[in-house]
């Protein structure tokens, strides 16, 4: 259950409407599923009272829509930020790709997002409804005549479960508490493949990237990837490619976005919730974020907006590319 | 599709030695646009040229692939046969087969096979070239000097007289810099104002020439030729152009007790004050930490006494902007602090003094009228030692003085020995020297004469430790080479400071984008063969900021950096490297990473208005290359997300199409 | 605050006034020195050489045993001082040395380097502070000039010892100021005193000691204090004129402390 | 010139580089105990450098410093000639038999003032 | 059966203004080394593109080494700090995904270090052959 009720929330987007603060309210509204939720874009009070959805499977990282919404929308946008998506936010405002002024943003406190296939795993297939609003998740099924209550925590999503922090680096007004940076475990899972041979870290990603379809839903959900053209959608970039030809190209594609969005990325993790074939994509991310942290100094993207990243950074005693294999373990 | 012809150069032997010559330009012909392929003995030859510009005719040639030596060597050769033939010269492209095939591999078939891939490799590349042209940008045709010492006014002198509008800022009250502290001159012995101060008079005087003094360089825009800056005019207090000089103030001003920085600190002087008798311009400042009327009103003495009515207590800083085509620094030195070398105890006595208060303590103008005094006690020093190295040479790990020779001491102090034996044959006279550097023209005959015709005891060896006790300095020494420690009762210690770039260049080295080494001493484009330029373009070096300099090295570095910024300011426009990054608007999402890693400050940003692919439009921000800025290094081609930043002469496309043919 | 203190042999010898007031000061500036157990010698000098290791085994083991409390580290004896400080100092940068130590400290755990190393008088500035110490002067020594003689241990060397300015240093000047004496500045007071040397050449011993007293007198001092039990020996010994004490007990007479201590 | 294990063992256990020295002689014009000594602070840099090391094992120079490191401290090359001089001496006494103090040495140099860190560093220094 | 000797195709990027002009003292002093290495110019390092890395091992490359100014002496005064940078996360990317790090090198090779040149692209070309043939990141369609 989420600390701010869904109530709350559209009675705030009303009251902006009302007072002329915002001329529309970024959202996130049903789809097919009570947990396929999918953004959406209110302009009244009574579309909202009708579609504006807040519960555990509301994941989607508005900050990206901001780059074409700003563009469109006459007055500002409501937008309302859950703590990792502020990170975003503030990258996104880093690199000049919204106006800061057209955008109304308030900070909503996140207990984590919900998982649907672990929700699956559990209850299994046919669910009919989620009702997350009480201490436990109801879940409804065609087969079931009761609703299975399930442990919210239970079926927490995996980059909620590494949360790096609750705290809201950008907003106008916040809904509760600022909240903290807290410790995460995030880079564990790294470290374990770090902690691999060669040969099976790349049995391991041969074994994960060769399910890749090139759907391109990661490219598409990144709030890093807001370029204007994709290099992969640009004939002359000498990478274009709309399908996967062979094992190659499909390392290729993510090893060329992993490397677009080092220093960028804040590790939201909408890489890996969108990826229908399930490949754990943020440990691509992560990988880059933790090199960059153990080579160059603690860096967090969109920590505050117009920090320098490592990539455009540098110093005179930088440790050689050669050297970066240093301390870790000489398996090869 | 292009029409490209392969010329395959023999080079002598050079080449067809070790490469099957025919077989490269017949493999050649069969790549995609290759329309001619041939092979000659000496391609750069005129018979050899002539040959390419006849080809380029007869075959209707739109690129060249010339498979030769290294484009070190004669690309700008090829470039110009081109554009005789009517060619775009960046339509040429060299397939280096000499230095990096034929001279390092023995076998034929090993050495044919690899140039003829460097050959198709060239021929990819030539496919995708465009014309390009050299961007051009006007000239504006004022120079602008920082530092008005020795150097900068040569320099200044120089461009002025050959015609340009110099401007020099100079931070202090008055131009003259070091060398208006100085006694006299080594090795000939004139006396440093008899020589300087008619060229200050000269700079004063030139029309060609304003003087920006107690003013300092506060922002750098723009680029060679066309630069932006921004001088700070600090207030005097005093109205610069109704002074008359005349130093009634300075006479009657009743702050008397304030050190003195002309005479680094051995008087006073009051708190308005001229710094010396022929400074330029000669008018009056108002230390406004000293002046009472200026900290707490109370006073106001200095502008009942002006005539002139020049007081003006209520002066501005003052903000100037002006247009420059080309920069040079002439920022100075200093001697370092001897705070961190108090085994030699000059922060513990008076008598230990530095090499610059001596030549105050012997000028005629200085704390003691000339007459070479203690400053403890006022009474004639009997013996002295002078101290050799002290900063200088030291290593790094010491961590307290610089790595460099400071160049200059060795003469000063032959010279300040030499003076003081001329003058006071009762003292006696030690130097300590680890070695004694004397290169230059007389110099060594003048450190001779030293030792030979004035008996100064030169001695191989340190001081370890001075001790003041009673009104003496016990020096504590080593003679190396009668292998004995000394102790000498001294009167006078004089310690040889190393010399360090003045501490107003490291700032002004980030506004300027001009590099510095570990030392900051501003580095040259080239150590050797562009000694007077920064490697940024337009800015250009003046004495000691570029390293150690004596007086004589300084003026004639200032006038070959003046030679050079008349060369440029004799140019109505500038022609560019036209291999410079640009950037595509369609893709550029204006987020910045490119402007981070650019380290000429070439790239831009401007909001445009544009057609969005659902046919409305947007105002976006995207990235601009200034091309007479830009150098065309690349670093920002990658940095770009988008890779709408690319590199003209080396794009995306060719570079990979070149390792397309490699790896084929 | 409490720390772990380290007084050393001689300490608990012939310099006892040099730990007693050193105690009774500490007290009343509101640190509690808590003495390490079962203490060894420090070793008496350092030995430069990188492998020497059994020497430095003893001083190790303080720093140790100062490391499991989580406290610093106190000394006051200048040699004491210089060992321990010198020996945590190697055992931080040499790693080939801190290995081949801590072969020999199963019994103790095995030591990082990272116990911080107080000499006394750093615990007087940096920790009390002099302006404290000032405050809680209850018997001024106004009108005394006193010269502070640092010697060799105190300051060098300086990369290591990291305590004040090797030439020109102040750390002893400003106690004496903050006791409300006047601290006479002479050039020898970083100067050695002859040292262990004393055994194998006295003269050489007394030249050197004479020199510091000389120039210490010459400079108007007519008291010299110092750290070391050692330097004072030698200059005492060599024909001092003037008093030379410890700076505990100074401190302690300032401190009002002196008359009980003598009881 | 071949270098000798001694002057390789030397240059270890002291870690000083005597390449660095610009023979300033600074570190025997701060020294001491110069004029007790045969060999210099700066003589013992070269000599080690040049590998003559024999006349310094055998000098009375060795028991003279004073491991007071103003040598250490001024040196303007970072030589820290100090150490070299003590990786002589342990060079010298780590021999057997040649232990410069014994046990025996000691009630001749009592007096009651002695203090006990004077004996101990006697003994580190003289003794192995 | 006489197996056919592998040769490892190397390519080497080399920045104009230090390698490229040390792979030019390397020929003007005539020091061998394999002919297997093929040099790219580029105005600097910092110009490689980490695709054109991928795009020549996709090709079929064995090895790349990128060559560029020392640390302090770029042309263009930082370019080749950013290659450090963004090579070494480059580097240590492919090494995440089990490509042997071995395969890609970089080198600070001055104008004056011919024979530094040869030295490293002959122990390059060497440890490239002791791997054998690339066959985690090629692209099989580009392979004859």
């Amino acid at each position: 259950m989420q600390k701010v009720s869904q109530q709350q929330l559209i009675d705030k987007a009303v009251s902006l409407l009302a007072d002329g603060t915002v001329s529309c309210v970024l959202g996130w509204t049903k789809g097919e599923f009570d947990y396929d939720i999918t953004p959406a874009l209110f302009t009244d009070e009574a579309s909202l009272r009708q579609g504006f959805v807040w519960n555990d499977f509301c994941g989607a990282n508005f900050s990206k829509y901001l780059v074409a919404k700003t563009r469109k929308c006459e007055g500002k946008i409501l937008v309302f930020l859950k703590p990792c998506d502020t990170y975003s936010f503030n990258q996104l405002l880093t690199e000049h790709r919204f106006d800061r002024e057209k955008v109304y943003a308030v900070g909503i406190p996140c207990e984590g997002m919900a998982d649907i296939d672990k929700v699956k795993a559990i209850c299994g297939d046919g669910i009919s409804s989620i009702d997350c609003n009480g201490e436990k998740m109801a879940v409804q099924t065609i087969y079931e005549d009761a609703p299975v209550q399930v442990d919210a925590s239970s079926v927490l999503a995996e980059r909620c479960i590494n949360c790096k922090s609750k705290k809201h680096v950008a907003y106008d007004e916040l809904m509760g508490d600022e909240g903290d940076v807290i410790d995460s475990a995030r880079f564990d899972e790294v470290a374990k493949l770090e902690a691999m041979t060669p040969d099976e870290r790349f049995t391991f990603w041969q074994n994960e990237l060769s399910r890749c379809i090139r759907c391109n839903a990661c490219r598409d959900a990144c709030p890093a990837c807001t370029c204007e053209v994709c290099v992969f959608n640009n004939p002359k970039s000498g990478v274009e490619n709309k399908s996967p030809a062979n094992s190659f190209e499909e390392k290729m594609f993510h090893i060329i976005r992993a490397f677009h969005v080092a220093g960028r990325c804040t590790d939201c993790g909408e890489c890996s919730r969108v990826c229908p074939q399930n490949i754990p994509l943020h440990l691509l991310n992560r990988k880059f974020i933790k090199d960059m942290n153990e080579c160059y100094g603690e860096y967090q993207a969109g920590a505050e907006v117009g920090s320098r990243a490592p990539l455009v950074n540098y110093t005179t005693d930088d440790l050689e590319p050669g050297e970066v294999f240093n301390g870790r373990d000489s398996d090869a | 599709m292009q029409r490209i012809g392969v010329f395959v150069c023999w080079c002598g032997s050079n080449i067809a030695g070790t490469v099957d010559v025919k077989a490269v330009a017949e493999a050649l012909k069969a790549e995609p646009g290759v329309v001619f392929s041939t092979d000659y003995q000496y391609m750069c030859s005129q018979a050899g040229q002539d040959m390419i510009k006849e080809s380029v005719r007869e075959h209707k040639l739109t690129g060249i692939v010339i498979c030769s030596c290294s484009p070190r060597m004669h690309e700008a050769t090829f470039r110009k046969t081109a554009a005789a033939a009517g060619l775009n010269p960046y339509m040429v492209e060299i397939a280096n087969i000499r230095e990096q095939c034929s001279w390092v591999h023995k076998e034929m078939p090993i050495g044919t096979e690899k140039a003829i891939i460097l050959g198709k490799a060239a021929v990819a590349k030539v496919n995708l070239n465009t014309p390009l042209t050299p961007g051009e940008s006007p000239v504006t045709k004022r120079a602008l000097v920082i530092g008005g010492g020795i150097a900068g006014i040569q320099t200044a002198l120089d461009i002025a007289d050959a015609g340009f509008p110099v401007d020099i800022v100079e931070k202090k009250p008055t131009i003259g810099g070091k060398m208006a502290q100085l006694d006299k001159t080594f090795p000939t012995l004139d006396c440093a104002a008899c020589i300087l101060t008619p060229k200050m008079v000269d700079v004063a005087q030139h029309e060609k020439i304003r003087i920006f003094s107690y003013s300092e360089v506060s922002e750098v825009k723009g680029f060679v030729g066309n630069f932006d800056v921004t001088i700070k005019k600090h207030a005097r207090y005093v109205k610069e152009d109704v002074c008359t000089g005349c130093g009634a103030c300075v006479e009657k001003c009743p702050m008397k007790k304030v050190p003195n920085e002309f005479n680094l600190g051995m008087d006073n002087r009051p708190a308005i004050y001229i710094p010396f008798a022929q400074a330029v311009p000669k008018v009056a400042t108002i230390d406004p930490n000293a002046c009472n009327m200026l900290k707490n009103g109370k006073c106001g003495l200095c502008a009942r006494v002006c005539t002139a009515g020049a007081i003006d207590y209520k002066q501005q800083d003052e903000y100037i902007q002006e247009k420059y085509g080309a920069i040079v620094v002439a920022t100075g030195f200093n001697p370092i602090s001897m705070d961190k070398f108090d085994e030699f105890a000059y922060n513990q006595s008076k008598d230990v003094i530095t090499s610059l208060e001596f030549e105050r303590l012997t000028n005629a103008a200085g704390p003691t009228a000339g007459k070479l005094l203690r400053p403890s006690d006022g009474k004639h020093p009997h013996t002295i030692v002078f101290v050799q190295c002290v900063g200088s040479r030291c290593d790094s790990c010491a961590q307290k003085g610089k790595e460099y020779c400071s160049k200059i001491c060795c003469m000063y102090t032959a010279k300040h020995a030499m003076l003081t034996r001329d003058k006071y044959p009762d003292t006696e006279v030690y130097v300590f020297y680890i070695d004694v550097r004397t290169p230059g023209k007389s110099f060594d005959e003048f450190y001779r004469r030293a030792v030979e015709e004035y008996d100064v005891h030169y001695i191989k060896g340190m001081v370890g430790k001075v001790t003041p006790q009673g009104d003496k300095l016990k020096v504590q020494a080593s003679d190396l080479l009668s292998n004995k420690q000394l102790h000498i009762d001294a009167d006078l210690v004089v310690l040889a400071a190393a010399i360090e770039p003045d501490k107003s260049a490291r700032p002004l080295a980030t506004m300027l984008t001009a590099s510095m080494d570990t030392n900051d001493f501003f580095t040259e484009a080239h150590p050797k063969l562009r000694p007077v330029e920064s490697p940024t373009a337009g800015v250009f070096l003046s004495g000691t900021c570029q390293g150690p300099k004596d007086i004589p090295e300084t003026v004639s570095q200032a006038g070959a950096a003046a030679s050079k910024v008349i060369g440029l300011l004799a140019k109505d426009k500038l022609k560019g490297n036209p291999c410079v990054a640009h950037s595509n608007e369609q893709m550029c999402n204006g987020c910045s990473s490119c402007e981070r890693v650019c380290p000429y400050g070439a790239i831009t940003y401007e909001d445009k208005e544009f057609r969005m692919p659902d046919r409305t439009t947007a105002i976006r921000r995207v990235a601009a290359v200034n091309p007479a800025v830009c150098q065309g290094c690349g670093a920002c081609t990658v940095a770009c997300p988008s890779g709408a930043m690319d590199l003209r002469g080396f794009m995306n496309e060719q570079i990979m199409a070149e390792v397309d043919a490699i790896c084929k | 605050m409490n720390v772990s203190y380290f007084p050393g042999c001689t300490l608990k010898n012939k310099a006892r006034d040099l730990d007693r007031y050193a105690r009774q000061c500490a007290q009343v500036l509101g640190i509690t020195l808590e003495e390490v157990e079962n203490w060894q010698c420090c070793g008496g000098v350092f030995t430069t050489a990188k492998d020497e290791v059994a020497t430095k085994l003893s001083s190790v083991r303080l720093l140790q045993a100062a490391k499991a409390k989580e406290q610093p580290l106190v000394t006051v004896c200048s040699a004491c001082h210089n060992v321990v400080k010198q020996t945590n100092h190697a055992m931080q940068i040499d790693g080939e040395f801190a290995a081949k130590v801590n072969r020999y400290m199963a019994d103790d755990g095995e030591y990082d380097g990272s116990t911080q190393v107080y000499h006394y008088l750093e615990l007087l500035r940096d920790v009390v502070g002099y302006d404290t110490l000032k405050d809680k002067v209850t018997n001024p020594l106004k009108g005394k000039k006193i010269a502070a003689y640092y010697g060799c241990l105190l300051l060098r060397p300086s990369s290591v010892m990291s305590m004040d300015d090797p030439e020109n240093p102040t750390i002893m000047e400003d106690m004496i100021r903050a006791l409300g004496a006047t601290p006479v500045v002479y050039a020898n007071r970083n100067e050695c005193c002859g040292g262990y040397v004393s055994v194998e050449s006295p003269a050489l011993a007394k030249k050197n000691s004479l020199a510091v007293v000389e120039d210490a007198k010459a400079a108007g001092a007519d008291m010299i204090i110092t750290a070391c039990p050692l330097c004072r020996y030698n200059l005492v010994k060599n024909g001092a004129d003037i008093p030379v004490v410890y700076f505990t007990e100074l401190l302690a007479e300032a401190l009002g402390l002196k008359e009980d201590a003598n009881e | 010139m071949n270098k000798s294990y001694l002057q390789e063992d030397l240059l270890r256990m002291s870690g000083v580089n005597p390449r660095k020295c610009m023979q300033c002689g600074k570190c025997s014009a701060t020294c001491p105990a110069y004029d007790e000594m045969e060999y210099h602070p700066h003589q013992f840099v070269s000599m080690v450098k040049n590998g003559d090391i024999e006349p310094l094992m055998k000098s009375q120079s060795l028991y003279r410093c004073l491991t007071c490191f103003a040598c250490v401290e001024r040196c303007p090359r970072s030589v820290e000639p100090a150490k070299l001089v003590e990786a002589v001496r342990l060079a010298v006494i780590r021999q057997q038999g040649a232990n410069r103090m014994t046990a025996n040495d000691i009630p001749a140099l009592l007096d009651e003032d002695t203090p006990q860190q004077l004996l101990v560093s006697a003994f580190r220094k003289y003794t192995k | 059966m006489q197996v056919k000797e592998f040769k490892p195709l190397i390519v080497a990027f080399c920045c104009n203004w230090c390698s490229y002009a040390g792979a030019d003292l390397a020929g003007n002093n005539r020091l061998n080394y394999p002919a297997e290495v093929k040099i790219i110019r580029v105005p600097c390092s910092c110009r490689v593109n980490p695709m054109f890395i991928l795009r020549a091992f996709q090709r079929g490359a064995d090895g790349v080494i990128l060559c560029g100014c020392h640390p302090g002496d770029c042309h263009y005064t930082s370019g080749n700090y950013y290659t450090r940078r963004r090579m070494a996360m480059l580097f240590s990317m492919l090494d995440f995904l089990g490509i042997e790090r071995e395969r890609t090198r970089v080198e600070w090779v001055s104008a004056a270090e011919g024979a530094k040149f040869s030295a490293v692209m002959t122990d390059f070309a060497a440890t490239v052959k002791a791997l054998g043939e690339n066959k985690r990141l090629e692209d099989l369609r580009c392979k004859k």
